[in-house]
């Protein structure tokens, strides 16, 4: 083979690429709403878009790394809520100071992690069902923490945090961009990233190539936990309360996310940008829903469409039909 | 007389996305004829068989089958079922949560009425089994058997089928052992008696030179030529195949046994008892026996896999208890598993991660993986090992079956252990290859490493080892000396190996 | 007929979630404690339903579920009637006392289905939605905005049963002044997601937004916290339906101008209190089956008076 | 092997199924009610419990066959909302006879689930986004359709249906469970039902069997909307209107009643035996607590638990811990 040829291999295997995709269709709608709008463009609403991005980018990341390894994580929205409430009491009914409150927020969503480990390893439950237990029970114990209401008295400062910006950026994003640059140098640099991987592609095949399945288990579900933890604390700054519905729903966006940025539930692909990518269509499409004027009902019918859309193009792309 | 010609192969092309695998094609088989296809790894042997199948259309070209004096072209499995063809494809393909009778009638299920007839799938699957002598249970669940079980289960399904015209099997005889390629030997002559055309896959020349009628030589896609059997042998077919002539590829430089490095003693395990033997530094251990003998179960107890009941191992003297694989690598010992499929690639993914996967840690520092190195060591063991791929981000499960096994040894070998157990590692892997593989196997002993080698194929095992254990039924049936390897004939061997009641 | 010293009482809500039942619910509570004083018996009181509203299959199960446990009462708000008539009488006849708050199985002006429960406590809806429209009105010209431009509306999920709302809200809007007003955006009470579509809004419309309206106090959050964060608190009017704590400080704040309360703390406590009675006397006590509870508005500035504070936050009338 | 240790082995292998399992633990649960409580073991109370779970478990036995291909259904909920929607408009707004309206609402069912075929098949979307797409777009019509409002005025003895009984037994269960014996049928005796076995082992294997992918996984697809067509019409008569957010959150319930029944998720196998008690030990929970007058906050968390012992159990007779 030559190196022109090469050349052009690599070229079509780029543009082959789910991301390619995604950005394309991302750059339409974009291109569409600037043109189409008045306030599409501006700088708030830009602001606006990043920022609505943030939370739900976050636990997209984490359910991504989750399916690589063929699982699947129901509670992520419940982690959340969890996190978000154990926030919220600790400064408001249990008089914490706001780095232990934090850390303690952390904490919940990394056990709550490590237990769906502990279903999915020790006990051979598959991811669907023991995170679709987690999920109820949590979604039980946020109540009876609670009492079922509002958790409100949030710390000022720390509430404050989540509708600052730097310059145009704000700062939820840029903890999104922190995490999404950490999370993409782990699969890409280091020896658990690339288990993730073997991970998915099956349980022998990890096991027989002296992987420990084990570990690779825990950590993948605990470094979850510690980002829905994350995306907990954000969630709690930014709706500056705890709410028994906080986080509800939000299993059914990051998988749809990470799904969209060319992760397989089968397991063993996914990538951190792609999912990147895959929030952001989500949250777009809202928003230019918004600014276009058009009306809940029939914005959610786009939003199916556009979903379905997205896929196809790639999977078109990718293999042309059956 | 001459004989109807039955299926016509006209200038197949066939391309994948950066890999032109068939050039151009261009033969006939006539009825009755049994037909080689030989060629080395990624020649397009498979992807050809995949085109006659009508499972894979061809880019260029068409392949017509003779359906009693009307030509056809099957675009489909289905339509080629109904022309008679039938093929064993190389990757094991069936349905693993399905009985073996349900698998035997895949496609073609028995109905009463509008209903499925079990009772008459179990009969008829009885039928097959006891023909092909296979001790099972037509009720059995796949996932149950061992990988050689499969295989058989798959050569025997194509016998429940009735108007047979063309069946074409892809390297069948891989992971079967002696009788059982009597089996398939004998069922291949039955088809030809009645009239059938069979295409064979090997890369076992002698198994061509004892069934085969005719043989197709491919080289890289392209067509090289088609010669009566009779006008060729071994070494012919095999400068044609590789360009090169090949003394006996067994012949490698033997060493001097030095230090001790894996000792068992009186091992037990769920499918074995009593197993000891001792493998030193620079020694080549063959281990023989029939399917289900338990040498695999031998090896994968030894790496941490399967549970031990009794016994001993010790690694360099020393005794270990070893849990897990991930133990028994840190140990020193490297094991190729027989079904790289299931457990030795994965499969979705490029073939510089399988390269890597087995030692990462080796190229890393703080669980951080140098990426340099990952692809370094990915491109020196692809022409290490000649793995024939457009690069080494292929998906592994896009490359040809041999060259997938070449890559499971690759992964092995980067990891450089001191005990290396190879179990079936020629499976699929032509015989240029083969040759390089020897090779490497010989470079290892001279640095004082040891190997062990499980082979269903006997004169792979005797020609390559330096000592041979010989295993039936779980237990060491006899143990052999390179003296006694010599001078021993494969009889003597397959006798050993049939050995029954220990107790 | 002899009368029972204990009675097992069921509220079978229709989401666990929402704080405007729990706020029923404390009035329930209360109303336990003092009737079980009242009459000097025991009362089982337990709360079963679904998590959320949107949840009606589950909440019918729920309501069949108590009938099957034959309590003496059961006390219950309905997002959907017509599923529920048949239950509800079902109830009835094996001698269950049915009481429904807030939303009930029939409206103010019918009878049809008098025989399926024993009494109603609610506000009606569409005295919400004119309410919140005048007070929008009022508002706006108190703070010198002038009545032109957009108004958005922001509700948690789709439900009939409040509709006017939004509808009489609207109605009463373009009626009386030049504002045009948008159609609801709906969050499924997800707070984040009904902040993303105010601000959304706000990108939209910019200055030309000069109300917001929330239908239920979820949304009534998501405004406020939008509204703050844009600093644009002066520039627009914005009403609340229904209050919790986040929403109580954003009243006091001005992200929030008024809240339109309904007495949920009054309903659950007469609902119950009526269920008890009507057992314990025989007879239902109250001489209409249906009771209609104004709702009332409270602005940043009354909000601190007593009785406007209560309603705001029954949590404090909460007995010890 | 001689036949006594062949007996042993049958009755090991039978005991080994999940619906033992299964069984085992709605017997406790319903002897542990039945003395535990005053009301549960009424006939009144066994007939509601039935009633329950008729249009839930048909539900999930769409959803079973679906899993058994290897693939998933989110939009069911949403078919089933569509349906009901359907009868309702049908019935009340366009004036058409009973039979048309079911006619009509099944006839719906069947082309949402044919859409959905489409986009697994022609356009190889994964399934999850497939459905998950669909049930966006349904949503969004019904909403636009009903124009977010309910739709009442069903016919009053259509509605009557639904709550009539023959006997103890009442009319739901009795369509439940002839379609739960007709889909037994199906799947032990046609070729169709083997089919989705052989597709759920792998898509490969059914190609290179002969086995048209294409008519398999339309015929699922199809058949599944023709259940949810069923269900829909039954789920009308029972609320005796239609409501837009009819049938929302059952996917999560059908899915868990599959895999509660012994279905995986990973394709290949799945019972229709099993989805029944997996219904039925979905529903008894709820009622169970109810009976012991246990709150709805705590509630929550015991149906979580009792979901993943269910599977743990299952799982720990099958293989022990790793
Ligand atoms: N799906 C695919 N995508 C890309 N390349 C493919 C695909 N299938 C086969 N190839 C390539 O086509 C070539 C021919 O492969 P094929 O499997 O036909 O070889 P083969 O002669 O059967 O080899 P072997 O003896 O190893 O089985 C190889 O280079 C292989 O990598
Ligand atoms: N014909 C058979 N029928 C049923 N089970 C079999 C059969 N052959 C093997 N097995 C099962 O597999 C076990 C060991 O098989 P295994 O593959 O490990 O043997 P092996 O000696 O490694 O043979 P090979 O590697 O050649 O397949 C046996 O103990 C038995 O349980
Ligand atoms: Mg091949
Ligand atoms: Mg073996």
């Amino acid at each position: 083979m030559n190196t022109e040829q090469q050349k052009k291999n690599k070229i079509m295997s780029i543009l082959m690429k789910t991301e390619v995709s995604m950005v394309a269709i991302i750059a339409i709608i974009f291109i569409a709403a600037s043109l189409g709008t008045q306030n599409f463009l501006t700088a708030y609403n830009l602001t606006n878009i990043l920022k609505q991005c943030a939370i739900i980018g976050i636990i997209s990341i984490a359910e991504t790394y989750v399916i690589i390894t063929a699982g699947i994580d129901i509670s992520c929205g419940a982690i959340v809520g969890m996190s978000t409430l154990i926030v919220a009491m600790s400064q408001a009914k249990w008089g914490l100071s706001v780095p232990v409150s934090l850390l303690l927020g952390i904490l919940v969503a990394i056990i709550s992690g490590v237990f769906n480990a502990a279903l999915v390893y020790e006990f051979r439950v598959p991811a669907f069902v023991a995170t679709l237990g987690s999920q109820t029970i949590l979604r039980g114990l946020i109540k009876v923490i609670s009492n079922g209401g509002t958790v409100a008295g949030i710390n000022k400062s720390f509430a404050g945090f989540a509708s600052a910006s730097v310059g145009f950026i704000p700062n939820l994003a840029i903890v999104w961009f922190v995490i999404a640059v950490i999370c993409f140098l782990i699969l890409k640099y280091t020896i658990f990233g690339r288990n993730l991987f073997v991970l998915g592609s099956g349980e022998e095949v990890a096991k027989l190539n002296g992987i420990s399945i084990r570990k690779t288990i825990y950590s993948t579900y605990a470094f979850a936990g510690l980002l829905y933890g994350i995306a907990g604390i954000l969630l709690c700054a930014r709706i500056n309360s705890a709410i028994p519905t906080a986080g509800e729903a939000y299993e059914t966006n990051a998988i749809a996310a990470s799904v969209l940025g060319g992760a397989s539930l089968a397991g063993g692909c996914g990538s951190v940008f792609g999912t990147v990518l895959g929030t952001i269509l989500i949250i777009l499409i809202d928003n230019v829903g918004t600014q276009f004027g058009i009306g809940a009902f029939v914005m959610q019918v786009i939003t199916g469409c556009v979903i379905v859309i997205a896929i196809v193009v790639d999977q078109l792309k990718k293999r042309g039909k059956r | 007389m001459e004989q109807e010609v039955l299926l016509k192969i006209e200038n197949v092309v066939k391309t994948y996305p950066g890999v032109q695998a068939l050039k151009g094609i261009t033969t006939t088989i006539k009825k009755g004829e049994v037909r080689a296809l030989v060629g080395e790894n990624g020649a397009g042997k498979s992807t050809l068989i995949k085109c006659i199948m009508g499972v894979e259309s061809p880019t260029e070209g068409k392949v017509e089958i003779n359906v009693d004096g009307t030509w056809k072209s099957p675009k489909n499995a289905i339509e080629a079922k109904d022309y008679g063809m039938h093929a064993n494809y190389q990757n094991v393909n069936i349905a693993k949560n399905l009985s073996i009778a349900e698998n035997y009638f895949l496609g073609r299920v028995p109905l009463k009425g509008k209903f499925v007839d079990w009772n008459t799938m179990y009969t008829e699957s009885q039928k097959v089994i006891d023909k092909f002598q296979l001790n099972v249970n037509p009720r059995d669940t796949i996932v149950s058997l061992p990988v050689a079980m499969q295989a058989m289960i798959t050569i025997s399904k194509i016998s429940v089928n009735d108007n047979i015209r063309l069946v074409i099997f892809d390297e069948p005889t891989a992971l079967l052992e002696n009788d059982k390629v009597e089996t398939l030997f004998k069922y291949i002559r039955e088809l030809k008696e009645s009239g059938v055309s069979v295409i064979y896959v090997s890369h076992r020349l002698e198994e061509i030179m004892e069934i085969c009628d005719s043989v197709t030589i491919m080289k890289d896609g392209s067509y090289v030529e088609t010669k009566d059997i009779k006008e060729v042998d071994k070494d012919y077919l095999i400068s044609k195949m590789v360009g090169r002539s090949m003394v006996d590829i067994y012949n490698i430089e033997r060493q001097k046994p030095g230090k001790e490095l894996l000792r068992v003693e009186h091992l037990s395990g769920d499918k074995f008892t009593d197993v000891s033997f001792t493998l030193r530094e620079g020694e080549i251990l063959g281990f023989f026996g029939l399917v289900g003998a338990g040498r695999s179960e031998v090896m994968r107890a030894i790496f941490g896999v399967d549970k031990i009941h009794s016994g001993k191992i010790f690694v360099k003297g020393e005794e270990v208890s070893i849990n897990s694989p991930k133990q028994a690598i840190l140990k020193g010992i490297g094991f190729l598993t027989e079904d790289r499929r299931k457990d030795g690639l994965a499969l979705q993914q490029s073939v510089k991660l399988n390269t890597n996967m087995y030692s990462y840690d080796m190229i890393s520092k703080n669980g951080i993986i140098n990426l340099k190195k990952e692809t370094d060591r990915a491109e020196e063991y692809r022409k290490k090992v000649a793995v024939k791929t457009p690069s080494v981000n292929q998906i592994v499960n896009n490359l040809s079956g041999g060259n997938q096994q070449k890559v499971v040894i690759a992964k092995l070998l980067c990891r450089n252990p001191d005990i290396l157990i190879f179990d079936e590692p020629t499976v699929g892997v032509d015989v240029g290859a083969k040759d390089e593989i020897f090779k490497i196997i010989e470079k290892l002993t001279a640095q004082g490493k040891g190997v062990i080698i499980v082979s269903s194929y006997l004169p792979e095992a005797m020609g390559l080892s330096d000592r041979m254990i010989v295993m039936s039924e779980g237990h060491v049936a006899g143990s052999l000396d390179s003296q006694e390897l010599r001078s021993l004939q494969e009889e003597d061997v397959l006798r050993l190996a049939s050995t029954v009641n220990f107790d | 007929e002899e009368t029972p010293d204990s009675l097992d009482i069921v509220w079978v809500t229709c989401s666990t979630e929402s704080e405007f039942w729990q706020y029923q619910q404390i009035g329930m509570e209360n109303a336990v404690k003092d009737m079980a004083e009242k009459y000097g018996i025991e009362i089982n009181f337990t709360t079963v339903g679904p998590a959320t509203e949107a949840e009606t299959e589950a909440y019918i199960r729920a309501f069949e579920n108590a009938v099957a446990s034959k309590p003496n009462a059961i006390i219950s708000a309905t997002q959907v009637p017509d599923s529920t008539i048949a239950v509800s009488k079902e109830a009835m006849d094996q001698g269950i006392v049915v009481n429904f708050t807030n939303c009930g199985l029939e409206p103010m002006d019918s009878d049809e289905y008098s025989d399926c429960y024993n009494q109603f406590y609610t506000t009606v809806s569409a005295d919400i939605g004119d309410m919140a429209g005048k007070v929008m009105l009022e508002l706006m010209e108190k703070a010198g905005i002038e009545a032109k431009g957009t108004v958005a509306m922001e509700f948690s999920n789709v439900n009939p049963a409040l509709q006017p709302r939004m509808d009489n809200f609207k109605a009463y809007l373009e009626a009386n002044s030049e504002l045009t007003v948008l159609d609801t955006l709906y969050n499924n009470n997800d707070l984040n997601q009904g902040q993303a579509d105010i601000e959304n809004e706000i990108a939209t419309y910019g200055d030309d937004l000069v109300g917001i309206y929330g239908a239920n106090n979820t949304s009534g959050d998501a405004i406020s916290l939008a509204v703050e964060n844009a600093g644009i608190k002066d520039k627009v009017i914005t009403i609340g339906v229904d209050s919790d704590p986040t929403e109580i400080a954003a009243l006091e704040a001005g992200t929030i101008d008024c809240i339109i309360v309904q007495d949920a703390y009054g309903q659950g406590y007469a609902a119950l209190e009526n269920a008890v009675e009507t057992i314990m006397e025989g007879a239902n006590p109250e001489t209409e089956q249906k009771v209609a509870m104004a709702p009332v508005a409270v602005t940043t500035d009354n909000m601190h008076e007593d009785e406007y504070a209560a309603m705001l936050d029954p949590t404090l009338r909460k007995a010890e």
